[in-house]
């Protein structure tokens, strides 16, 4: 029984590894076009690992992850677009008539600044947010929609603040980060190698939490709050780590978005996308680890193959494929290979049980 | 038994996406020559073959598709005109269509994938500004080409695009001239919020305070609003003789509808709309904009021998019902535009095609439009013009000659604090 | 007209409606076999079903009931602003809200929740504009919610979760 | 030690006008089995909700050691304090092994931080598999809680409940739905339990609460009706009039449906 134990450890370890190495190479066999948008897409999966922690763990579904999401990438942005106008005001700011950098623009003239402040700041409204409403034992579908509202109502904000975030434009044309030209094949393939060991950091991290006791803890909270609350435990909190934890990972998946893609505006992270990126949780099988980071690529890769194959209908693709999947693998794409793996179980049972029925 | 196979349907149909991905990977793969590191071996594979590739960038999904379709179909007219006599070098044009979604890194990333995989030769596409925006650092660094159709905001003047639609002072500052002329001199400035209504109002109101008008309100709504009680609200009480209406999309459907509900007529108080053409007012109702005006370069009804075979041939290609507009029109010479450069400069290569299209003239539904060799915009008519009850736009007022275009407005002293700023 | 005070024909129309709307609806719930179904399914979905309750009738009923208030009050819609593919998504949010401060499964929450949100959005937007506008209701709704966090209309119930 | 483990004074407990518990005393001693009987909606379970912290005191104080006062605690807060509940409806979680249930049932620091760094120590495995060794449940547990059968998963609760080591435990109903066999065994891990705590348990089944109660508390209309030993119990003419009575009225409402 143990031997089989290690045995599956060193299984599911050694395909993590082939899959890290592959992805890890794939500046070799890619054109730099296509790693571009793999990178892209695995920041997405990165945002959908903290999703997930959140959803398939906990069982709170925030529909308002792509808020998060910009945090991290305009924080990343407004440094970028700051070294590219070189101490300048970026072009937006003028036409709106500001005469100066305002002061929420100051701190990120560091780099340093402004990458820990992309992950602190979504995880302090998170946290704000979180606190106020769990304390309050809001959860379900009340959670839900105030994490919605909150994209529609900082999503207007950014829009409407157009002399400090670039309004609808959002923050593009950058030219360097720490000096080296960020456009070049060498600097991309830098980020993108980044991302995938970002990536990895972040997959095994959170491997590592929900697989012990605290993930336990996370999947009682979100199969029975309240029981969990006469074992002892204040869900609340726990909740609001973890959305405050998710918070953070989206505002990291959100800084390697903007390296990598070069631009930011309120359209990534409206409505729609924050809606988006709960179908590559539910796609990819929730409650898992790997599953998120399956769906978030190959929903995108999906989503880019279908859109340059087929441009005028591909939307219609991309519907048949959610609607087929929701209806026919309700736990995703990873709940196939557990049903695989719990039939398979089974079988063994059923003959064990067979060999202790023919001793008796 | 049945769940699972279906299932494994699926993932069937997954990989042959994946398939697909990888194929047309490999297939762009073997068109590239080498490793693209080489610039001089870039543009030459684009002469190869027998058809040029221009790609077509517009939103065919989301909110801008109602828009951006129509202009992308009178891109396709224009293709395939262009290739119906004999195409340019003498090859055809091959048109590559992606869809931006009405999503700006969407833009970005379709824009990189037309140049760097189907190394077009140029890109006719986008609408916001914010899409070209997206564009902009893409065409640059890959050295491309991009012919954005659609009137803006102007400050700015990329070397890499040509701007076919107006610059601000071939719509804005004359229709601000011509009310202040005609309708009165009380203001209120209405816009959707966002980069466009923003500048525009920055510049009306630099011109106003210079011109002896008066500015009683300004207001701006979030992108979509459809409630403008409120604001109906605050102009009933300010009274302005006039109303310069900045909004785009679907607020302009609420806003006009809910004007007329509340009985304030073009005749209390006009409003001049520079966002909504022949195609909007389909969508909002001719009733209720009757009578207010609006400023464009081109009206369907506008009287050149060039309009009357382009309306013919657009009415042909895409049914009875469609209408043709400013930036409908503006994207179909751009194509036409570009291709007179390209035969001028007998090579696609984009250097080449520069060079070759400062000065160029063609013969557009709206009258010759020429590019302006330092700005890359064109010279172009200017038109204000009366909503009719049948959903046509009349023209009261035209400018004597092209005017010249000024996307930063050096021309006009008024303005000097804004093009100074933008300077430095 | 009255004073500053403009009530077009459609607006009052729309009134009319809705109030229609609402009677027919608390009819439907509160007078009607199929209504009390229906709340004892909200309420206890399986003791409904031991008491031979169809519930996925009643979730049928409900849904195709909610959808053809939807398309009523779309209809609505038609007389105020435009109509295109996307409408759906500049109401959703708000809709949202006012069943969070209404309080799930209350008539009278949902009713006085649209007229709170509503009132103060026009007021708000009054006040400033229509972006900070926005931002303040919710931020009205977040503090509403501290002080009441299951709505304006609560249902108790025994159950553990 | 004769002072009571739990005091409840003049406690009320108001559902917006139905006052399901009114000034209610009550006492539990330690070292006891300690019945609570009623007919329905006498408020048992109120009783044992409003101590655990599940429904709130209108007035009222609920003393803790004599000490204490539980309720404007929360719930976690009471469970720290030593008082475990076992529901109705078994509530364990379906989708965790049985041996994770008791993972996390088991006393423990359970703050968010802690909990982050805990690991097994010898001690929590031995406890952990004495428990399991105890409700019979060694060869499931690492099977999934959903797939236990019902009495099972009533014994994997009440274990739940006693891992967390508790000085006082409240159970709700334990042997509904329970065969016969089940019961006895049921009984017998009740009075193993009272050993070292005091135990108090809502029941309906008399020949239970016979077996194995050493006081029981008979409820009516939210506040006390009787206490003492079950004999005294039987015997109490007003708890005949009330409970018999009543049931009396039930067994012919029953055969007229």
């Amino acid at each position: 029984m143990q031997s089989t134990i290690i045995q599956k450890l060193l299984g599911h370890r050694i395909i993590f590894s082939i899959l890290f190495i592959l992805l890890l190479t794939a500046p070799l066999y890619l054109s730099d076009f296509r790693l571009n948008l793999l990178g892209k897409f695995l920041a997405f999966a990165i945002l959908a690992i903290g999703l997930d922690l959140l959803w398939g763990y906990t069982g709170v579904l925030s529909l308002g992850h792509g808020i998060f999401f910009g945090l991290g990438a305009y924080c990343m942005a407004m440094y970028l677009k700051l070294e590219a106008n070189a101490g300048g005001l970026p072009d937006f700011m003028t036409w709106s008539g500001m005469s100066e950098l305002p002061l929420i623009w100051l701190p990120f003239q560091y780099p340093i600044v402004a990458i820990i402040l992309g992950v602190l700041f979504p995880a302090f409204l998170a946290f704000v947010l979180g606190s106020l409403t769990f304390r309050n034992r809001i959860s379900g579908v009340y959670f839900t929609i105030l994490s919605q509202a909150l994209v529609l109502v900082l999503v207007t904000l950014f829009v409407g603040a157009q002399n400090l975030t670039g309004g609808t434009s959002g923050l593009t044309n950058f030219e360097t980060l720490f000096g080296i030209p960020m456009n070049e094949a060498s600097t991309q393939t830098m980020f993108y190698i980044i991302t995938v060991v970002v990536l990895a950091a972040i997959f095994l991290g959170c491997r590592r939490l929900v697989n012990g006791r605290f993930g336990n803890v996370l999947i009682g909270i979100r199969d029975g709050e309240n029981r969990m609350r006469f074992l002892g435990y204040n869900p609340s909190a726990y909740k609001t780590f973890i959305y405050t934890l998710s918070a953070a990972i989206a505002g990291m998946a959100g800084m390697l978005f903007v390296l990598q893609v070069g631009i930011i505006s309120p359209t990534m992270i409206g409505i729609i996308p924050s809606i988006e990126m709960v179908l590559w949780v539910a796609l990819g099988g929730r409650g898992t680890i790997i599953g998120p980071v399956i769906g978030a690529v190959l929903v995108n890769a999906a989503k880019t193959g279908f859109s340059e194959s087929y441009p005028d209908i591909w939307t219609y693709f991309l519907g048949l494929l959610f609607v087929l999947v929701v209806v026919f693998l309700p736990k995703g794409l990873t709940g196939l290979f557990e049903t695989w793996k719990a039939r398979r179980k089974s079988q063994n049972v059923g003959k064990h049980v067979d060999v202790a029925k023919s001793y008796r | 038994m049945r769940k699972p196979f279906i299932a494994f349907v699926l993932l069937g149909l997954f990989l042959c996406v994946l398939a697909a991905c990888s194929a047309s990977e490999n297939a762009a793969n073997a068109n590239e020559p080498e490793e693209t590191d080489n610039e001089s071996t870039e543009d030459t594979s684009t002469d190869n073959g027998d058809t040029i590739k221009v790609g077509i960038l517009h939103s065919l999904s989301g909110t801008m598709a109602i828009s951006e379709t129509s202009v992308q179909q009178a891109e396709l007219l224009a293709i395939e005109e262009i290739n119906e006599n004999g195409g340019v070098l003498g090859k055809q044009l091959e048109p590559v269509v992606e869809d931006g979604a009405s999503d700006w890194p969407t833009f970005a990333e379709k824009a990189g994938k037309l140049l760097e995989q189907d190394q077009v030769a140029a890109i006719f596409g986008g609408w916001t500004s914010a899409s070209r925006k997206a564009m902009l650092p893409v065409v640059e660094e890959n050295n491309g080409l991009l012919f954005y159709p659609v009137q803006y905001e102007g400050m700015e003047s990329s070397p890499n695009i040509f701007y076919t639609g107006a610059a601000p002072n071939q719509q804005i500052v004359p229709a601000v001239n011509w009310l202040l002329e005609n309708k009165g001199d009380s203001f209120f400035l209405l816009g959707s919020d966002y980069v466009f209504p923003r500048t525009a109002n920055a510049a009306i109101k630099a011109q106003l305070e210079a011109k002896g008008g008066e500015l009683v309100g300004e207001e701006y709504t979030p992108l979509g609003h459809t409630d403008y009680n409120t604001v109906i609200a605050k102009i009933r009480s300010e009274q302005p003789e006039v109303i310069f209406n900045t909004l785009n999309g679907d607020s302009n459907v609420a806003f006009f509808k809910q004007l007329s509900d509340a009985g304030i007529t073009p005749e209390d108080t006009t409003v001049l709309s520079v966002s909504v053409a022949e195609e909007e007012i389909k969508g909002i109702g001719a009733e209720v904009i009757e009578g207010h005006l609006t400023s464009w370069n081109y009206y369907q009804t506008t009287d050149t021998s060039e309009n009357e075979a382009f309306v013919e041939n657009y009415k042909a290609a895409y049914g009875d019902d469609a209408v043709t507009a400013d930036p409908i029109e503006a994207g179909y010479f751009g194509v036409h535009l570009w291709a007179k450069a390209v035969e001028k400069a007998g090579t696609t290569d984009v250097e080449a095609v520069k060079e070759a299209a400062k000065g160029i003239s063609y013969d557009a539904p709206n009258g010759t439009v020429t590019i302006d060799g330092d700005n890359q915009h064109v010279y172009k008519t200017v038109r204000i013009g009366e909503v009719q009850s049948d959903g046509m736009i009349e023209q009261v007022w035209q400018s004597e000659e092209p005017i010249k275009p000024d996307p930063f407005l050096e021309g006009y002293d008024w303005a000097n604090e804004l093009s100074e700023s933008l300077a430095e | 007209m009255v004073g500053s005070l403009s009530l077009p024909y459609s607006r009052l129309f729309i009134l009319a409606l809705s109030i229609v709307c609402l009677v027919s609806i608390y009819y439907y719930f509160y007078r009607t076999a199929n209504g009390r179904r229906t709340r004892a399914v909200m309420q206890n979905r399986q003791m409904a079903e031991c008491l031979g309750v169809s519930t996925r009738k009643v979730d049928m009923i409900t849904f195709a009931i909610g959808s053809g208030f939807a398309g009523v009050a779309g209809c609505a819609l038609t007389l105020l602003g435009a109509i295109g593919p996307t409408i759906g998504t500049n109401y959703i949010i708000d809709a949202f809200m006012v069943v969070v401060v209404g309080g799930v499964g209350a008539l009278f929450g949902a009713v006085a929740g649209a007229f709170g949100i509503g009132i103060f959005n026009t007021v708000f937007e009054y006040v400033t504009s229509a972006s900070i506008g926005k931002v303040l209701i919710f931020l009205l709704i977040i503090a509403f919610l501290q002080w009441r966090p299951s709505g304006l209309v609560v249902s108790r119930s025994r159950s553990l979760d | 030690m004769s002072e009571n483990m739990l005091t409840l004074q003049k406690v009320t407990v108001d559902f917006s006008g139905f006052k399901a518990i009114n000034e209610l005393d009550f006492q539990v001693a330690p070292n006891n089995v300690h019945f609570v009987i009623g007919p329905n909606g006498a408020g048992k379970t109120t009783l044992l909700d409003c101590i655990c912290g599940k429904s709130r005191a209108t007035s009222g104080a609920i003393l803790l050691h004599g000490k204490k006062d539980l309720t404007k605690r929360s719930e976690e807060k009471i469970v720290h304090q030593g008082i475990a509940r076992k529901f109705q409806a078994p509530s364990i979680f379906h989708k965790l092994t049985v041996m994770e249930n008791l993972e996390i049932a088991m006393k423990q620091k359970k703050r968010l931080f802690a909990m982050m760094k805990a690991k097994w120590t010898k001690t929590e495995k031995q406890s952990i598999h004495d428990m399991l060794d105890l409700i019979d449940l060694i060869e499931e547990k690492d099977e999934l809680a959903g797939t236990l059968a019902h009495g099972q998963k009533q014994w994997l609760e009440i274990a739940m409940v006693l891992v967390q080591e508790p000085d006082i435990v409240l159970l709700d109903e334990p042997i509904a739905g329970m065969s016969k066999k089940e019961r006895d065994k049921t009984g017998e891990l009740i009075t193993k339990i009272a050993e070292d705590r005091a135990v108090l348990i809502v029941e309906h089944d008399m020949d239970f609460v016979k077996s194995y109660a050493d006081i029981v508390t008979v409820m009516h209309e939210g506040q006390v009706l009787f206490e003492g030993s079950m004999d005294e119990v039987q015997n109490d003419p007003k708890v005949r009039e009330v409970y018999l009575g009543r049931k009396v009225e039930e067994d012919a409402d029953n055969t007229g449906a």
